[in-house]
């Protein structure tokens, strides 16, 4: 009778399960897992793995004095890094437009006029016969103010057919004007709207979005332009698309230029061929080119471009993690996702943001790290137990994930861990081909927090591990699926009407974004997606015989992201066509999918010693 | 006391007629609050309504059940039944105000 | 001096407008439209015309008395048809799920056992040492007897681990228990439940989904499934994804299948080439053989298929419409949509809905009808005055759509109307090229009712064209945008929590489907996207030179379609990277997408009137 | 008279207050009902929030602008300013109330 400890030291996670075992005949006794600690296959590895193992056996009930011997995976040597880069950029030369959306405009329809300070409407320095005006009202102006200087004007015959404000009063005057006018307000820097200038203010009825403003024709009917003067102007319909209210102020010159920012080209050396692909053609060109020179031996980006400097920072950050020297960080695998980033528009006048593009890429790098050796003498030193050091990862993860009630070979275990997407396919007994594929529950963070504006990671984390539910009042909320949740005591006050996390012990996180629920749903969706549905397609395809998906029975998802409530269903999803039985694993029809290579470790070696 | 509840003011009735109607109430998973009233049921629940901190209130006597907001005219509750009349009505005019306080669509009276 | 009205016969609306013409000069007076009576291009139009024309007269303050001559278009003799196929279906062989998601379950947690009757509990027909087992509660039992005999047979040592009732009483019957248990309600059909079975009841947490039965590995583990019995399941797992509870019960043989409809496949014949494709390959297939063979010349389906039947019923419709014998009925076009259509399960027991795949196609038919000159004859009989047909439809289109302000040449006009959507191709002044495709407005409005089960057209239409709002209090709603909306007097409580339409008069139709807002408008979205973006893109391939859509500098849309509230946007965001300027056309500068024929039809009779 | 309206109960104030309060409602086109009260400002907005057929109270008097709901405890309302005060916040404050009705996110004050 042996009491055997199994340890698997992961990039992020260091899992650990404790088995007697007897003859060929193993009992599992208690698991347990914790963060790893320092860079996967290095010393500083011991401390988590003693965590993990003491953790195992209290769960066991045993001591680390009764253990006969410590199991540790090979680790393979490959671990990640993350790059993006914004590839357009949008400005407005002049102060040209303000499409921003405040909350209450004022006044329904279209207005078109000559731009004119308040100021001057109150001097009645605009007269009778002048063309129709639209007034800007600074924050010094009180609505009541405001609406008997418009009135007055009115009734001396001057035409006013809209107005920009400065405060958030625009229905205040809107509601005392004798003839009501089109009325969008909160235009923070209002001193900066050009005065003299032909201009346009729409505002669209409840739930509609303005029509004229948003259509190039439209803006060409309103300020008379020419073709040649409308193609200038179709970036400022195009940005104005989808707001409620919306001004224009034709500025001689002015413009919204939508700019590409040249990003550089990504050199892929294949085994056998070489690729060039330019990176502002998205992510689909570029894991299109990967496709065509696999295997990958090598990635560089265009020395001086963006691509370059971030190729270069994900070598630097490797190398520094690793201790090897830059040049010998050879790039295996990369993952190409198109995103988006919100940014403030530069020359914008109500703190407008536009949505610019931008291209993630998960590397995967293979290092010359020193053998797991290191790790396991230490780790007899730190408890005094002999470890031996047993077989591939791969192989492991599919000895243990075998373990899983309903499945057999031929079968693919996708792990979905931090950094990669790893798969590893037994065909029969022995035969285990793997691919490391770079991206996965990191860059899904990473891709959730840009695209939403969340900087704080652990919060983009929750996003991305937690359901949602928009708190409807003080003492409900409204989950992501419709249902409602009552509280017997009020909730913050700041969470009302707000988004927020449900974190699995029942806390509430509250996420500081204007978006609705559903918009955040689909963000958080859409990057699991983009990650690990073509992750798990990408992975099966390199290890699956001939590339034919189809020919694999079983998939066993296993790993920290398949815990995920949905990233399971989503992979499913995409292997739906492909006649595969796909599910989250169950090692030892107990743990779900984690400590399978833990488990395999244990297995292993029990048939070791039974062919032995 | 001041949590979210509905409020059912109570004048008369048999029993079943309450416990239906609390019944609909809890499965749907919305406090409420019984309270002894004097009145014709819509007076009392359209009383119990406008002091209820959710808005909705319930009022039963020994002929009617009724559903009523503060926002509707007095005398015109958004439900009355029958107080002595089939259960499963009465569960759902339970269910309904407990919908009114979720947002969630009424149900179809059975 | 001459009173000239232009009339454009299109095929769902019928336009005009009134015009003083002068030498060169021309004023437009009025305009007018009413809906086309009878298929475009025969005698019945004369009705539709003529109310058109005395609409266009009494906007222009005339008579027809006035009128020297009415302008006819040459109509296109193309009309178009629609059909959609299912060709999947769902089928549970025998009672084995129940994955329907009552709004309010009791308990959370799995429950396993084996299947027995309420009464058998009763009766403790179970003793305390047998297999733990799930109770099925029938109607008849109130929910206060219900959680006695429960909690007595626990009390009995009889492991009870799960219920499933009939009634809406989970949570009644819950909150009444010593040990909570997983229960689902609502189960429509429970004396179907078959006993003596193993079964297992789980409900999440709320806002969560099944975890251990919508997972194949899971079932496995709960039912102890060899591999070749989970891939027999594994079709549950998946219909049981994203519900908040469910029940499998198994039984022996039972089964759920997906299966495949043969639809059968299609042949398309080009001018130079013949392509096959199968149906159930869906819309991306069908559209890509199409490419492959333009010009097409006919499309056939396999005889006893169902894609045969399915063109031979869009045949006969077209040739019953025109009168034409059905064999010389030719296809011109194709548009293919992937869509989905819920429908009931067969063998289910609590209604399921399952989404079945389906395919719709729209059909452009060139019929050998008669000429116009028979509506023209027709239309002088009614009118008294003098009808002039005049030059082919698209290059009237191009002439209408040109006096949109800032247009020029090269100008690419397209035409989004209720059957198809033609684009028509300008580079100088008289060389127009044109292309009709398949598939417009009255193809979105079918896939959204189909998508959502909406029988009624109309309302489909409303769906379609407005708005939407959520009725969130009896006198608020909340509007697609986010804002709210308040009422004085109370909304009608049936509208209460549903989601409406708001129509342009201010009108709300309640949407009587189960789907949230989000639901129902990303169907509306992705309908516009499918039909308007594919085929502003496929026409503008097959009118531009070499199928460069870039070569163009402006498009303008033009048709009934371009007046919806997000069509163009959608439109405009497809042609986004062709650096073409898109927009609603402005004709005359007052018509907006409207009238554009009709005024080609007068600006081409001033034009050749000075040239002549 | 029981259309839906946000409750501002009354006791005393300089007139300024009142109508920034006002304004920030009117702003977010949420209706009022000014209603004349006696009792510090606290207790007459509960007392407001109480009746308000849309559960939302304002209590003024000469020192207070309080902000309160029925679901709270009476003594403890959710928004407490200086009644002699920047207008700015007293504005913000009736920006807050209407949008306690509509369920948008409350607005900081200034
Ligand atoms: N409960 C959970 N739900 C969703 N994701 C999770 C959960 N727990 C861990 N993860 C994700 O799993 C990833 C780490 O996976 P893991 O298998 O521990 O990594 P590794 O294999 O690299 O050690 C992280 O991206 C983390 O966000
Ligand atoms: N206001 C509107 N918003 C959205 N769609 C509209 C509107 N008015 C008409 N339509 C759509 O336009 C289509 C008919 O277009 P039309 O140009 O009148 O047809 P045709 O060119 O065949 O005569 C129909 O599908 C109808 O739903
Ligand atoms: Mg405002
Ligand atoms: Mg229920």
């Amino acid at each position: 009778m042996n009491l055997i400890v199994g340890v698997d030291i992961g990039n992020s996670t260091t899992e650990a399960c404790v088995a007697m075992v007897e003859g060929g005949d193993v009992a599992y006794l208690g698991s347990g897992l914790a963060a790893t600690t320092g860079v996967k296959g290095t010393a500083p590895n011991v401390t988590g793995a003693g965590r993990a193992i003491a953790h195992a056996l209290r769960a066991a009930g045993r001591a680390m004095e009764e253990v006969d011997a410590i199991l540790l995976n090979e680790a393979t040597p490959v671990i990640s890094g993350l790059a993006m880069e914004t590839i357009t950029e949008t400005i407005i030369t002049e102060s040209t437009m303000i499409g921003h959306n405040p909350q209450t405009p004022g006044g329904e329809g279209l207005g078109v006029g000559v731009t004119v300070a308040f100021d001057a409407l109150a001097r009645q320095a605009v007269a009778p016969g002048d063309d129709a005006v639209i007034c800007v009202i600074p924050a010094s102006v009180d609505f009541e103010e405001a609406a008997l200087v418009l009135n007055a004007a009115v009734a001396r015959g001057v035409a006013v057919s809209g107005a920009i404000a400065q405060r958030d009063d625009a229905r205040l005057i809107a509601n005392r004007l004798a003839q009501p006018i089109p009325i969008v307000d909160e235009v923070t820097l209002v001193e900066r709207v050009p005065l003299g200038m032909a201009a346009a203010v729409e505002v669209a009825a409840p739930g509609r979005t303005v029509r004229t403003l948003a259509n190039s024709y439209g803006l060409a009917t309103v300020f008379e332009l020419t073709p040649e003067e409308t193609r200038v102007v179709a970036p400022v319909a195009r940005a104005l698309m989808g707001t409620r209210s919306a001004v224009v102020v034709r500025t001689p010159g002015g413009d919204v230029t939508d700019r590409r920012i040249p990003a550089g080209t990504l050199e892929l050396h294949g085994e056998r061929a070489k690729k060039a692909v330019d990176v502002n053609g998205g992510a689909a060109e570029i894991m299109d080119a990967l496709r065509r020179v696999q295997p990958l031996t090598d990635v560089v980006g265009e020395a001086g471009s963006h691509v370059g400097g971030m190729l270069a920072g994900v070598r630097e950050t490797m190398a520094d993690l690793t201790g090897d020297p830059v040049d010998t960080v050879r790039i295996r695998d990369v993952l190409a996702a198109d995103t988006f980033v919100p940014r403030e528009v530069r020359g914008g006048l109500a703190g407008e943001f536009a949505l610019e593009n931008a291209v993630a890429l998960a590397a995967m790098v293979r290092t010359s790290r020193g053998p797991i050796e290191q790790v396991a003498r230490a780790l007899t030193e730190a408890t005094g137990v002999e470890v031996i050091v047993g077989g591939v990862e791969a192989e492991m993860a599919v000895r243990g994930a075998l373990t899983t009630p309903g499945t057999a070979t031929p079968v693919a275990v996708l792990d979905l861990g931090g950094g990669s997407t790893d798969a590893a396919l037994a065909l029969g007994d022995d035969e285990v081909s793997t691919y490391h594929a770079a991206g996965a529950g990191d860059l899904v963070t990473k891709l959730i927090g840009s695209e939403l504006g969340i900087e704080d990671r652990e919060l983009a984390e929750h996003v991305k591990t937690c359901p949602l539910a928009k708190v409807e009042s003080l003492f409900h909320v409204r989950l992501e699926d419709g249902t409602v949740q009552y509280f017997e005591t009020a909730l913050p006050a700041e969470t009302f009407a707000r988004v927020v996390a449900l974190t699995e012990d029942g806390g509430m996180v509250p996420i500081p974004v204007s978006h609705g629920l559903d918009r955040i749903r689909r963000v958080r969706r859409d990057a699991k997606r983009r990650v690990f549905a073509v992750n798990a397609l990408r992975a099966l395809r390199e290890v699956a015989q001939h590339g034919n998906v189809r020919g694999i029975d079983f998939v066993v998802l296993i790993g920290g992201s398949a815990l995920d409530f949905e990233i399971p269903e989503l992979v499913a999803e995409a292997l739906a066509d492909h006649g595969v039985v796909c599910g989250t694993g169950n090692v030892r029809a107990v743990e779900g999918p984690r400590n399978a290579v833990a488990t395999g470790l244990v297995e292993s070696y029990v048939r070791e010693r039974v062919l032995a | 006391m001041s949590g979210p509840a509905v409020f059912l003011h109570v004048a008369a009735g048999d029993g079943t007629a309450l416990r239906e109607v609390r019944a609909g109430l809890e499965e749907e998973g919305v406090p409420c609050r019984v309270i002894a009233a004097v009145g014709d049921a819509v007076a009392i629940a359209y009383n119990a309504a406008c002091t209820s901190p959710v808005s909705v209130g319930i009022g039963l006597d020994a002929d009617l059940a009724c559903l009523h907001l503060p926002q509707l005219p007095p005398d015109e509750p958004l439900l009355r039944l029958p107080a002595v009349h089939v259960p499963e009505r009465l569960r759902a005019l339970g269910h309904n105000a407990a919908r009114l306080v979720k947002g969630a669509p009424l149900k179809e009276l059975p």
